[in-house]
């Protein structure tokens, strides 16, 4: 059975989505939309003990081997991030039925669900495969239906941010077609094993440098890397609650994975990171993210704004560590991407419990909330200390991992940068914190407030208290970064 | 230098053409039949690089189908367009013109077009498609044996893009106008019952549709032996029933192939593929190892494959483009 | 140089114009049109790669021996529908984008949000 | 060469003198209903022309079964089509230019028909 958990993980999802819209109940499409995650999370899990104790597993779709069909590949690092993703969607499964009911209209509910799963669909099977043309197909099945996800939203700006975000993902799909190909032209492969072969042999050749580009530019673009981020803070803000949490939890990371798994796993660090003068390029864009999205968000007055900023400026962190290019630079970006996702996952849950109270993100709107909400409060505030990197929290354990990797790697003007963006952090965690805890409360706010339904508090709790133990009990999560890291770096941990 | 040289640069400079045309023109109309055009013309060097089921695709989906679609919305909209302010389009000129010197620069690298020593041609997939698959799974059109069984999982995505689409643009459009809309008159649809004397083009239209619907099948079910497949069957059977839909309006339409019915088909389609997938698992092989179909004859159980994942493909993507039309053509009835 | 490698050029300058239009035109469906445009550049680019001189249609008869390569083909294939099914979707985007501002045009979409958000 | 190979020569011709007649007419005519006309010759007579005279030259049975269905398919579509349009036009209210009137009719129909 364990033979064919890496096949199942994707395709359970993606036969939840037909059966959610057959069936056509807003009650049988969640269920099925849980099953189907808390499948995949199972599956994620026990590939994930399999690849630790027994090495990488290897899967051929059709049993045709590798070049000729499409092969899933699993080791530690696209374990790590399926275990991620996984998660988060079972998360948002518990979360979903309540701020869906308030936001969604209920004859479309359950097509909803079945967009949730195709995009979990979408998004694990670009983790797990081992074959760059089906990366594309599956970065299309996850961005097609994130699209609509968002363009749900309760307001007319939703639609046009979804029009952005899809011409936006549109381009960086087609960019990441169109270096797919120049790769294939000078090795004639699509398999991930196979092109690494090939080309080394072929350092130097023009047409693999714009192949490297191509790509780069393109999954930047669905990362939102800085000065390509423009679709993400509209799309995350202005998507249902539900929506936002798994996106801003999974979306943009499972991009930066699929950078990762094309440089390190098909390119190869020595051309990327040694031939091509990328790392200093990827540091640049990597500070230039973590300034520019933390002072930004210092001036949104929407809760969910400042936290789509905010993400904006967190995958700085995460370039930044992958621009290293070392061990311990790759660890960082692996613990980031978790400890973020976990976070801002959180986070954003909290956002649509906000959402729900007061039917409002308005940051003056937030006035007296430790008051009226304390728990929410509370999540906040432990939430928005995990974006400053308090000790304690999982935020913590990623930046003092990123500094330590870039003290090793002599990059002080970084670490100031980083240092700086923490700064920007306190100030719009400060604002938020401010208002909700200091500010009296508008008189009119005193008319009652619905309550916190308790799935939806229990997600929030969840997502919130995995980054604080992952903040206290750090070992595990930082064994999991360091094993994918030497996954990618193809040394043995 | 050949025949087919002056072909190729003919045909290249009506898609330069084309495309120069559809970016100048503010008439978003003459626009959207010019992206027809320019998928159209495409399709023909696509053949002439013997891509034949690419061509055969591009000139159902792209000038077909998504020209549909361009109509469709252009008739909800009406919009015209205005002059691009210059703010625009000197980032957009500098953007463009960066990205195709790259890929100039790229291509002074690429293998020279249509040798036989390139990458592509010299790795070992060339033999094993080209000179097994016959042995291996015994369809004389390659394109179907790789599209259908040695990257059939890349097909089982496509097949669920098409699914994730027409669910998308269900939910964007399915149920009429909102109450708050703010333009308050409807617009007329696209498919209105013609009033005037239309007997010619009902006549016709009636004699062609069942040799339009037959042809769908044959494409359908001659794709292991020729161009055509479920994808180009399923497009060509939905443009049979929108042609049906705009002679005889939209209700009549709806009262051959009701909306409910295409809602239960969509997934039907991604379900029988999906489904081969698990039976080749329960029956011991792996995901899509369609010779464990048959135990006795690998082949036959790749024929079979073929022909279930093909079906689903076909259901799949004629009840999408099917729903995807109504989905436009019903928004501006406001009901 | 030229008469092996006008196929790429051509396709590459189809390429900019696609693009220039995506992103220089304010209109929502023009965008969409120059995409599309956009999108069959790289379909050209694809398809060349797999042409072989003297090839024919890779569907095996015992008539020819030398035939072009079909995996380019059947990428493409599944760009091409993800293509329209990216149209499709922005298309309903446009519709009810038009059905709340009254405008397909971007730049008066986010006007108007911007004159809503300074009128609270 | 062969009378067949002759008279598909003399087919071909026709049809390409069809053809080019047909696109001089769609660029020089002054109004939308005489543009379709001039269309509609490119759709028939060319079209057919070609199609006769290519199955004249082959040499398979099985083409030139299909090159006739193509003809029959295009005997009965085309007119079909350019008698919707012109259909729709003359609902649309589009008047045919006639000579007597004044030459900005035609300035206006001939944007109309792009």
């Amino acid at each position: 059975m364990i033979a064919h958990l890496p096949i199942l993980q994707v395709a359970l999802p993606l036969l939840a989505a037909p059966l959610c819209v057959l069936l056509r109940s807003a009650r049988a499409a969640w269920w099925i939309y849980l099953l189907a995650s808390v499948a995949a999370f199972g599956s994620a899990l026990l590939l994930a003990s399999s690849v630790a104790t027994h090495g990488p597993l290897h899967y051929a779709v059709g049993n045709w081997a590798p070049p000729f069909g499409i092969a899933y590949v699993i080791d530690a690092a696209n374990a790590f991030v399926l275990v991620l993703v996984s998660g988060i969607a079972v998360a948002t499964a518990i979360y979903a039925p309540r701020s869906i009911a308030a936001e969604i209209d209920p004859q479309r509910v359950y097509l909803y669900y079945a967009c949730l799963c195709l995009c979990l669909t979408g998004l694990l099977g670009i983790v797990a495969t081992g074959d760059a043309f089906n990366v594309f197909v599956f970065l299309e099945i996850s961005s097609l239906s994130s699209y609509a996800l968002i363009a749900l939203g309760k307001r007319r700006q939703a639609l046009l941010a979804a029009f952005r975000y899809l011409v936006m993902g549109t381009l960086g799909g087609t960019f990441v077609l169109i270096g797919i190909g120049l790769a294939y032209a000078v090795t004639g492969t699509l398999n991930m094993a196979d092109l690494a072969q090939r080309l080394p042999a072929l350092y130097g050749n023009r047409t693999l440098t714009a192949a490297v580009g191509f790509v780069s530019v393109g999954l930047a673009i669905k990362a939102a890397v800085f000065p390509l981020h423009a679709w993400l803070p509209s799309a995350y803000a202005e998507a249902p609650s539900a929506a936002g949490v798994f996106l801003s939890a999974t979306g943009t990371k499972v991009a930066i994975y699929a950078f990762l798994r094309f440089a390190f796993g098909i390119f190869g660090a020595g051309l990327v990171f040694g031939h091509l003068p990328m790392s200093a390029l990827i540091l640049i864009v990597g500070t230039a993210a973590m300034l520019a999205g933390a002072a930004i968000a210092c001036y949104q007055d929407d809760l969910k704004r400042i936290l789509a900023w905010s993400s904006v400026g967190q995958i700085g962190y995460i370039v930044v560590g992958l621009g290293l290019a070392s061990q311990q630079g790759l660890s960082a970006a692996f613990l980031h991407i978790s400890a973020h996702a976990l976070i801002k996952g959180g986070l954003f849950a909290t956002a649509g419990i906000v959402a729900l109270r007061l039917g409002t993100t308005r940051i003056d709107a937030l006035a007296g909330l430790a008051r009226s909400a304390p728990a929410v409060f509370v999540a906040l505030l432990l939430g928005g200390l995990g974006l400053i990197g308090v000790p304690l929290t999982a935020g913590f354990v990623s930046k003092w991992a990123l500094v330590m990797a870039l003290i090793e790697a002599d990059q002080w003007a970084v670490i100031a940068a980083v240092l700086l963006s923490s700064l920007l952090a306190l100030v719009y965690v400060g604002r938020i914190i401010e208002v909700a805890w200091f500010r009296e409360p508008p008189l009119l706010a005193d008319t009652a407030q619905p309550s916190t339904p308790a799935p939806m508090a229990l997600a929030m709790w969840g997502l919130v208290g995995v980054s604080l133990v992952a903040g206290v009990y750090a070992a595990p999560l930082s064994r999991a970064a360091t094993a994918a890291a030497a996954a990618l770096l193809g040394t043995a941990p | 230098m050949n025949g087919f040289v002056w072909i190729d640069i003919v045909l290249f400079t009506i898609l330069a053409a084309t495309a120069v045309g559809l970016a100048r023109t503010r008439q978003l109309f003459a626009a959207a039949m010019l992206s027809g055009l320019f998928s159209l013309t495409s399709a023909c060097i696509f053949v002439l690089q013997d891509a034949v089921d690419v061509a055969f695709t591009e000139a159902a989906v792209g000038a077909g189908m998504t020209t549909v679609l361009f109509l469709g919305t252009l008739a909800l909209t009406r919009s015209r367009e205005k002059v691009t302010p210059p703010r625009r389009s000197i980032p957009a000129a500098l953007i463009a013109i960066f990205t195709g010197g790259v890929l100039i620069y790229a291509s002074t690298d690429m293998p020279p077009f249509a040798a036989a020593d390139t990458p592509v041609q010299q790795h070992p997939l060339t033999q094993r498609f080209l000179d097994d698959s016959m042995t291996e799974i015994g369809v004389p059109n390659v394109v179907t044996s790789v599209l259908a069984s040695y990257r059939g999982y890349d097909t089982l995505g496509e097949t669920v893009v098409v699914f994730t689409a027409a669910i998308a643009v269900l939910m964007l459009l399915g149920r009429g106008r909102p109450a708050t809309s703010a333009e308050p008159k409807p617009r007329e649809a696209l498919p209105q019952p013609i009033q005037h004397d239309q007997r010619v083009l009902r006549v016709v239209s009636k004699l062609m549709l069942p040799f339009i619907l037959l042809f769908a099948l044959y494409v359908q079910f001659h794709g292991d032996y020729g161009p055509g497949g479920g994808f180009q069957a399923g497009v060509i059977f939905a443009s049979g029933l929108i042609l049906y839909a705009l002679v005889f309006g939209l209700d009549a339409a709806r009262a051959a192939v009701s909306p409910a019915a295409l809602r239960r088909m969509v997934p039907l389609g991604v379900l029988i593929y999906a489904g081969v997938g698990f039976a080749t698992l329960l029956l011991g092989g792996a995901f899509l190892d369609y010779n464990v179909l048959d135990a006795h004859d690998p082949a036959h159980g790749q024929h079979l494959g073929i022909l279930l994942v093909e079906l689903g493909v076909g259901i799949t993507v004629t009840a999408a483009m099917l729903m995807l039309f109504y989905s436009f053509a019903a928004r501006g009835v406001g009901r | 140089m030229i008469a092996s490698h006008y196929n790429y050029w051509i396709a590459v300058v189809l390429l900019m114009i696609g693009l220039y239009v995506v992103m220089s035109h304010s209109n929502t469906i023009k965008k969409l049109i120059g995409l599309n445009v956009f999108q069959v550049a790289v379909f050209m680019l694809y398809i060349s790669l797999g042409k072989i001189e003297g090839g024919t249609a890779p569907i095996v008869d015992a008539a020819f021996t030398v035939y072009s390569h079909p995996l380019p083909h059947v990428l493409i294939l599944t760009a091409i529908v993800v293509g329209v099914a990216t149209t499709a979707l922005g298309l309903a985007l446009v519709v009810r984008i038009h059905e709340a501002y009254g405008t397909t045009d971007e730049d008066e979409a986010l006007i108007a949000d911007r004159r809503e958000a300074e009128r609270t | 060469m062969s009378p067949l190979e002759w008279i598909s020569n003399l087919l071909l011709g026709a049809g390409l003198l069809c053809l080019f007649t047909g696109a001089l007419g769609l660029y020089r005519l002054p109004d939308f209903y005489s543009r379709t006309h001039a269309a509609s010759i490119i759709d028939t007579a060319a079209a057919a022309l070609v199609v006769v005279g290519l199955a004249l030259r082959s040499d398979s049975f099985a083409t030139i079964v299909r090159l006739l269905l193509i003809l029959l398919f295009m005997f009965f579509t085309s007119p079909t089509a350019s008698h919707a349009l012109a259909q729709a036009a003359l609902q649309d209210g589009l008047r045919p230019w006639l000579a007597k009137r004044p030459r900005k009719t035609r300035a206006r129909s001939g944007g109309a028909a792009e």
